[in-house]
């Protein structure tokens, strides 16, 4: 395939698509469905490509050279503001071992989701051309590598999400969904902050050796790159890193959903459609995380070794108070919604465990809370469907009545309490295993394995309530799966099956990429405390 | 006192710049705000021509300028015509009236 | 016969009743007798089993024969190097003795099913949970890993909660699954502490690796008391599976599974996987901890024996005593009878597992009645059912010519000589009162179940001695219930083959001076014998086993005829007691129930542990997770709504206090705090104007932080 | 104190005033008087810079246009007989702070720059060569620009008739 500009055409074929759709007459609406499904699988069909074409030995993270189907070239290029020097910005794209899973992840659920939206019967038109929209976002914000560029596609992704969730939504939609954009849109103000600061104290030396002021990611994690007397360079005395780094992690912190900043979450997941709420918590929640490991990490490392422990307490927090908060749920929709609250936890005590387990566990949990809580989420909207409630307490023995899809909610709901031979247990144990060895927060993880049993707890508690028993008599006519809602559930089980079975498959994938990332933030401990001087 | 310089238009523009601000935060009259982006478009057109004047450009910012203000008119007819629709359907132009955008 | 045919089997073993699983999971539906291609293949691999016991024990008696693959593989790792996590099968005399054990009583369960079951809604579903079941605890036995065995150990508990919540229209059966599963995990937590403790020492989870580790000097931060934390967390696994107390709440309650279910989990199986983890990592355990394993062991053996004196339900008097024989073996390992507590695990699967297919025989024949002050005189309508489960009941109380007597004898005979070396007098003590109890309640079972005057005549008289499926089993259990399967001296075990050849008790690698001190290395004993002076050495010059002190040789020789007399007589105390209760009458046993109320009460209600934590932990953690979804939803989400509701209130409030005194520095003020509360609103008033009022301060705020004079 | 500078202070009162006029009065019709006022003063301020042209154009479309335009839209959506014309106001106070330290902050900024500037060329007519550089160089451009004023004639017009 040579220089063919493949992560483009995954990012842009989307947009293709809207294009077509809107070219579309009204009452097509079976070939808006078709082409949007196409579209994905052809995604998913070239995130098989890149996969199969991935070097696993090119480690990525902060050196340029090792990152994969690179396509760099200048976008926006003014001279001339002499006073201002060049503004200068690349579109840079690439891959290296930390998003090639997140590439994966987000072809694959959107190809599901797309079955998801089949039902969609209102606006047909503007929902697909929104939710390709908003594919195209999500895609981009795995594979740029310039800063700005990144910031672009984050918002672009925001506003078709606002639109989806606003008009496709439930009944209290507007509210989600302006609470949604509002609470994001703060976040993506702080991560704005950060990029201008960055920006400002970050040069790259060019071609003819003359300076210019970057957005360049990579560029901003090479300490020589740094202006002097930039606000937020290391070297200057009165740096405003610390400050920044909790503005951008806050503004990433927001997507996870962190404590305190959660509470957009259970009410845009309640209010979404089905198809949304898996798009929502499989792919867009791994956006604040991934920003964490991509961005926080290697741009600050000596901000992130000395706030380590408080990421890993609030991991803890997280998958603690997101459990109990799902035991006390009378709304599934929102119960799982907490639920994602909790297992995203898991990530961020990962991430704050520092050594090569524990990330990878993170960013295997990453992709696995992805699928599960997909498959989840779909689980919620077949139930949905046919008896248009959610409350918990009104179902019963649906295991009797429904007893095929009984058996897939068993998995699912396996699958998310960790259960060996499904894909979450061995991310969840790398977790765990990596928080422990890391000195820092070896007793928040000896703490949060109490989210294990609560986890259990309450997704026991919820199968019992509504699946066994006995069936009341107003669910005695409920079907039993049909073939779309086969083809999202036997791929994602298949997936979480696999992925248990054969962990590898995925840890192989980012091995060398996780390594770069810690032995660079090893590294970093000595540079910076000789820049800094302390 | 010092000649008139480059300072002192930017100055002017500056100031007219936020009055038009202000004018747009405060008036409830959507008429009355589209006064102060005509006022903000008039500021930044006065630093275009300052610094077409005062820089090394030529007439380049002079041309954005004249760009800048066949847009504004362009603006204001469209503006005009959304503001007569709105007074259509609410029957007001109070913008602090017309807060769907809450719910 | 090589080593390499033994690990194939071992595979095949492992895997055919996941085959048999799945197939019958998705094939169930369309072939209706999807359930014999399940038992087929538990025959097959019950062959299997007994062709790897016997290849083994005959040709590699003395040899561990591991094989191991890389499961996953972390490379370049900044601190640790590569980490290899394997998985693989580990063969000695331990694991094959369990899994034939395993193996036999999985498939007389699955036969003994067939009658049971036979017309219920999901037949095929049952022999597929039955499969996933076995091939868990399969799993548990073969692995030559602790990470391996968690997660089997996880297995296990799902297929548990699968099985115990079989009739899942029942409430009660669905609420006894969860908990089943619930408390399990709270163990499950413990021991996986324990496994990120040894990951974390050692980087491995193989225990051979682990052991040699340890031996040669690593210890959990490097010191003792971590190695003590780091074995009894692992230990709290055993706790919540084999339901020591206080975790052993669980097991009554899964009696709401079908009986033959009960029969698998509850005797041979999944109860037994933890006393048999403690056997696998018994090298690691130093002395406190056995010391508290031991602690634990006796507080399970007699609480619930004392329980079991008042029950009424066939199955739950069953269970008692099933925790309370567990209890015993965990008290004998803690108490350094490693042999004799797994010698009592095997004979006690298969007479346990015969008493609970013989109740399940007795309820089949009652139409599913199970209080036993409903039955009475069924001997003459189920004579094969009573005959079986009078030896295994004998096997149980400890009456010579059976297993359990042999067994039984062998851990009080463990007991006695701990107590003389160490002073521990209580041990010995549980120990014989525990017997008489045993005795006492297993007679008052058969004696109101099978003997007296009929009380339900009506089910009485459609009683039927049950069909062939059922009695085989029954019979095949009780034969191995008596002694000559063991050794030939029905006196004394020790010159049997099963504890002389078979079972060797394995090396520690605790630090001497973290051991008991009888288990301590004699340094003079090895220099007599090596003529090496090697301290260091001492431990691996013996050999095989764990090096006892002469002193304890000596006391367990002089314990071995008291224990023995002592407890045929409890024994038959407690028979006696019960025939005079129960049988003659002579004594009313409400009567004396009425004498001691309140110690009746605590009995017949299990002492109040279910209230105690449901009125603790349960209530906490209810209470806890209602509180904190009302903190979300009121305070955190709250926050912002509720900062709206007082900023405009207070925005109100400074609007009429400004139009009464119209005071410019007061109206910044009361317009500052409105501009706060602007922020914190829910940032929607929807009207544009107030949002640009914001944007404008940011726009002052970024102008001020980015200013370049 | 040169001529010039007279004539630049006269300008810049004339617009700063009345533009403060604008934002405040409270008769709307007032207000867009005033508003032609402003866009006077910054016609005036554009001839001081030397931008003869662009200044005419101002006049010609502000004054003549745009503000017409905006009478137009103050007559037709208020009652004529009631005595609606008037504006109301909102958050002056909040408004009032936060624009006066944006116009310190943005003042601060824009005087204390650094601009590297070049000598004044002296005052030529711009007409000639603005329009060379509009069919030459801006020539795409100025064509778009020709299609918005299209669309936005064609899109008030459709939107207006609604």
């Amino acid at each position: 395939m040579g220089n063919f500009p493949i992560l483009s055409f995954i990012t842009f074929l989307p947009i293709a698509g809207m294009i077509i759709i809107l070219l579309l007459p009204k009452a097509q609406t079976l070939a808006m469905k078709s082409i949007t499904l196409i579209i994905t699988g052809i995604q998913v069909i070239l995130a098989g490509f890149l996969l199969y074409h991935y070097n696993y030995g090119m480690g990525g993270i902060n050196n340029p050279a090792t990152f994969q189907y690179i396509e760099k070239f200048r976008w926006i290029e003014i001279t001339g503001f002499s006073w201002i020097g060049k503004i200068k910005i690349d579109y840079f794209l690439g891959i290296d071992g930390l998003s090639i899973p997140m590439v994966l992840l987000t072809a694959i659920i959107s190809f599901i989701a797309t079955l998801a939206s089949w039902k969609i019967d209102k606006a047909v038109k503007g929902y697909f051309a929104l939710y390709l929209l908003l594919v195209t976002g999500m895609m981009g914000v795995f594979v740029a590598l310039d800063f700005f560029l990144f910031y672009v596609f984050w918002e672009l992704m925001l506003l078709p999400m606002y639109f989806l969730i606003g008009i496709w939504g439930g009944p209290r939609r507007e509210y989600a969904a302006i609470k949604f954009f509002l609470y994001t849109l703060l976040g993506s103000v702080f991560i704005l902050l950060v990029v201008i600061g960055l920006y400002f104290s970050t040069m790259e030396t060019l071609v003819d050796g003359s300076k210019v002021f970057t957005f360049n990611m990579l560029s901003m994690m090479d300490t020589h790159n740094f202006v002097a007397n930039g606000i937020l360079s290391p070297m200057n005395p009165h740096n405003l890193r610390l400050i920044a780094y909790i503005a951008l992690f806050i503004g990433f912190a927001i997507k996870i959903p962190m404590f305190p900043f959660h509470t957009w979450l259970p009410d845009a997941h309640v209010e979404a459609p089905t198809a949304i709420s898996v798009i929502l918590a499989g792919v867009l929640l791994k956006m604040g995380t991934y920003g964490i490991l991509r961005v926080c990490y290697p741009v600050f490392p000596d901000i992130t070794l000395k706030l380590v422990w408080w990421i890993g307490a609030f991991g803890m927090i997280n998958i603690i108070y997101g459990a109990l908060c799902a035991m006390a749920q009378k709304d599934f929709k929102k119960l799982i919604a907490y639920s994602s609250v909790s297992h995203m936890g898991f990530v961020m005590l990962g991430m704050a465990s520092l050594n090569t387990i524990g990330i990878s566990g993170a960013v295997l949990q990453m992709f696995n809370h992805g699928t599960i809580t997909a498959m989840l989420f779909i689980i919620v909207g077949v139930i949905y469907d046919r008896a248009h409630t959610r409350e918990i307490d009104a179902f019963g023995g649906l295991a009797t009545q429904m007893p095929i899809y009984t058996g897939f909610v068993t998995l699912a709901f396996f699958a998310a309490i960790g259960l060996p031979g499904l894909s979450g247990f061995i991310s969840e144990s790398f977790v765990f295993l990596g928080g422990f060895a890391f000195e820092t927060i070896r007793v928040i993880t000896v703490i949060s394995t109490l989210g294990l049993l609560l986890g259990a707890g309450y997704m026991l508690w919820t199968l019992q309530r509504i699946y066994l028993g006995t069936v009341p008599e107003k669910w005695k006519l409920l079907k039993d799966l049909d073939f779309r809602e086969y083809a999202m559930l036997v791929p994602l089980s298949v997936i979480i099956i696999f992925l248990g079975v054969y962990p590898s498959f995925m840890l192989n994938l980012m091995n060398s990429s996780v390594n770069s990332m810690v032995k660079f933030m090893m590294d970093s401990r000595a540079l910076y405390s000789s820049i800094t001087g302390f | 006192m010092i000649h008139v310089g480059l300072t002192h238009f930017l100055f002017i523009s500056s100031i007219l710049f936020s009055l038009g601000i202000f004018g747009i935060v405060t008036r409830r009259n959507a008429v009355m705000v589209l006064m102060g982006i005509e006022l903000m478009l008039n500021a930044a057109n006065i630093n275009f021509i300052a610094f077409a004047r005062y820089g090394n450009f030529g007439l380049q910012g002079q041309i954005m300028a004249l760009f800048v203000i066949v847009v504004a008119a362009a603006e204001a007819a469209i503006a005009l015509a959304i503001v007569l629709n709105i007074y259509k359907i609410f029957s007001t132009v109070n913008v602090d009236e017309i807060d769907t955008l809450k719910d | 016969m090589t080593e390499f045919n033994l690990i194939q089997i071992a595979v095949a073993i492992l895997f055919l009743p996941l085959v048999g699983f799945a197939f019958v999971l998705f094939f169930g539906k369309k072939i209706k007798n999807a359930y014999l291609f399940e038992i087929s293949i538990i025959t097959v691999t019950f062959i299997l089993t007994a062709v790897l016991l016997f290849n083994k024990l005959s040709w590699f008696p003395d040899k561990n024969i591991v094989s191991e693959f890389s499961w996953i593989r972390i490379q370049n790792l900044a601190v640790l190097g590569n980490i290899s996590i394997d998985l693989g099968f580990l063969l000695d005399n331990l694991s094959v003795i369990m899994i034939f054990t395993v193996a036999l009583i999985s498939m007389l369960v699955h036969i003994f099913s067939i009658a049971y079951m036979k017309g219920d809604r999901l037949y095929n579903r049952y022999f597929a949970y039955l499969g996933l079941f076995t091939f868990s605890m399969s799993g548990i036995v073969l692995t030559h890993n602790i990470l391996m065995m968690y997660i089997f150990w996880e297995l296990v508990g799902i297929s548990s909660y699968l099985l115990i919540g079989f009739w899942y229209e029942k409430k009660s059966a669905s609420d006894a699954g969860k908990k089943a599963f619930l408390v399990n995990r709270i163990g499950d937590i413990g021991m996986f502490s324990g496994i990120m403790l040894i990951f974390n020492t050692y980087h491995t989870f193989t225990f051979d690796k682990i052991f040699t580790q340890m031996a040669a000097g690593t210890l959990p931060f490097n010191s003792e008391f971590w190695l003590t934390v780091t074995g009894l967390l692992l230990f709290c696994g055993a706790v919540g599976k084999s339901a020591q107390f206080p975790l052993h709440v669980w097991l009554p309650d899964a009696m709401e599974g079908p009986t033959p279910v009960s029969a698998l989990i509850h005797a041979a199986t999944m109860v037994a996987a933890g006393v048999f983890l403690v056997c696998r990592i018994y090298p690691i355990l130093t002395g406190n901890a056995l010391f508290i394993i031991a602690v634990i062991g006796a507080l399970s053996a007699v609480i619930p024996a004392t329980i079991a004196l008042t029950q009424n339900d066939i199955k739950k008097v069953l269970a008692y005593s099933t925790v309370s024989q567990l209890g015993y073996m965990v008290m004998a390992l803690g108490v350094g009878a490693y042999k004799f507590a797994f010698f009592h695990l095997i004979t006690h699967a298969f007479f346990k597992a015969c008493l609970f297919l013989g109740s399940g025989s007795v309820i089949h024949a009652m139409h599913h009645e199970q209080d036993i002050t409903k039955m009475g005189g069924l001997k003459k309508k189920l004579p094969l059912t009573y005959a079986t489960f009078l030896i295994a009941s004998l096997a149980l109380s400890g009456i010579p010519l059976t297993s359990g007597f042999l067994s039984k004898d062998g851990i009080l005979q463990g007991t006695f000589a701990f107590a003389s070396l160490t002073g521990h007098w209580l041990f010995p003590a549980a120990g014989f009162a525990v017997a008489m109890l045993t005795a006492f309640y297993m007679f008052r079972l058969i004696i109101l179940t099978f003997h007296g005057e009929p009380k339900n005549k009506e089910k009485y008289d459609h009683a039927h001695e049950s069909p062939f499926v059922m009695a085989m089993p029954l019979v095949v259990l009780s034969t191995l219930s008596i002694f000559f399967w063991y050794t030939p001296n029905p006196v004394n075990a020790d010159a049997g083959w099963f504890l002389s050849k078979w079972i060797k008790s394995p090396v520690l690698s605790v630090p001497q001076n973290a051991r008991y001190s009888f288990m301590k290395t004699d340094v003079v004993s090895s220099v007599s014998k090596e003529g090496i002076a090697d301290i260091n050495n001492s431990t691996t010059v013996e050999g095989k086993e764990i090096v006892y002190s002469e002193a304890y040789t000596e006391a367990m020789h002089h314990a071995h005829y008291p224990a023995m007399f002592l407890s045929l007589l409890v024994a038959a105390l407690g028979i006696v007691f019960a025939f005079i209760f129960y049988y003659w009458k002579k004594i009313s046993a409400d009567k004396l129930a009425a004498d001691i109320e309140p110690l009746y009460k605590l009995s017949f209600n299990k002492w109040y542990f279910d209230e105690i934590y449901n009125a603790t932990a349960v209530a906490f953690t209810m209470g806890s997770s209602r509180f904190l979804a009302w903190f979300d939803m009121n305070i955190v989400d709250g926050a912002v709504n509720g900062v709206a509701t007082v900023t405009r209130w207070t925005s109100s409030f400074t609007g009429k206090f400004d139009s009464v005194i119209v005071d410019g520095l007061v109206n910044l003020v009361a317009y500052f705090s409105g501009f706060i509360g602007l922020i914190l609103r829910r940032f929607q008033t929807g009207k544009v104007q107030t949002y640009l009022v914001l944007v404008v301060f940011s726009l002052v705020i970024i102008l001020y932080l980015f200013k370049t004079f | 104190m040169s001529i010039y500078d007279i004539i630049f202070y006269l300008f810049a009162a004339i617009t700063l005033i009345s533009a403060f006029f604008v934002v405040t009065i409270r008769n709307i019709v007032y207000s867009a008087f005033f508003l032609l006022f402003t866009f006077f003063g910054v016609a005036g301020i554009y001839v001081i810079l030397g931008a003869d042209f662009v200044a005419m154009v101002q006049l010609i479309i502000y004054v003549g246009g745009i503000v017409i335009l905006m009478l137009f839209g103050v007559m037709l959506t208020n009652k004529i007989t009631s005595v609606a014309i008037k504006t109301g106001t909102s958050q002056i106070v909040p408004a009032a702070i936060g624009v006066g330290m944006f116009a310190g902050i943005l003042t601060a900024t824009l005087v204390n720059s650094h601009w590297r500037k070049v000598d004044t060329a002296p005052l030529l007519p711009t007409t000639q060569s603005l329009g060379l550089m509009l069919i030459s160089e801006y020539g795409i451009i100025f064509e778009l620009l020709g299609i918005i004023l299209l669309i936005a004639l064609i899109g008030a017009a459709s939107l207006a008739r609604k």
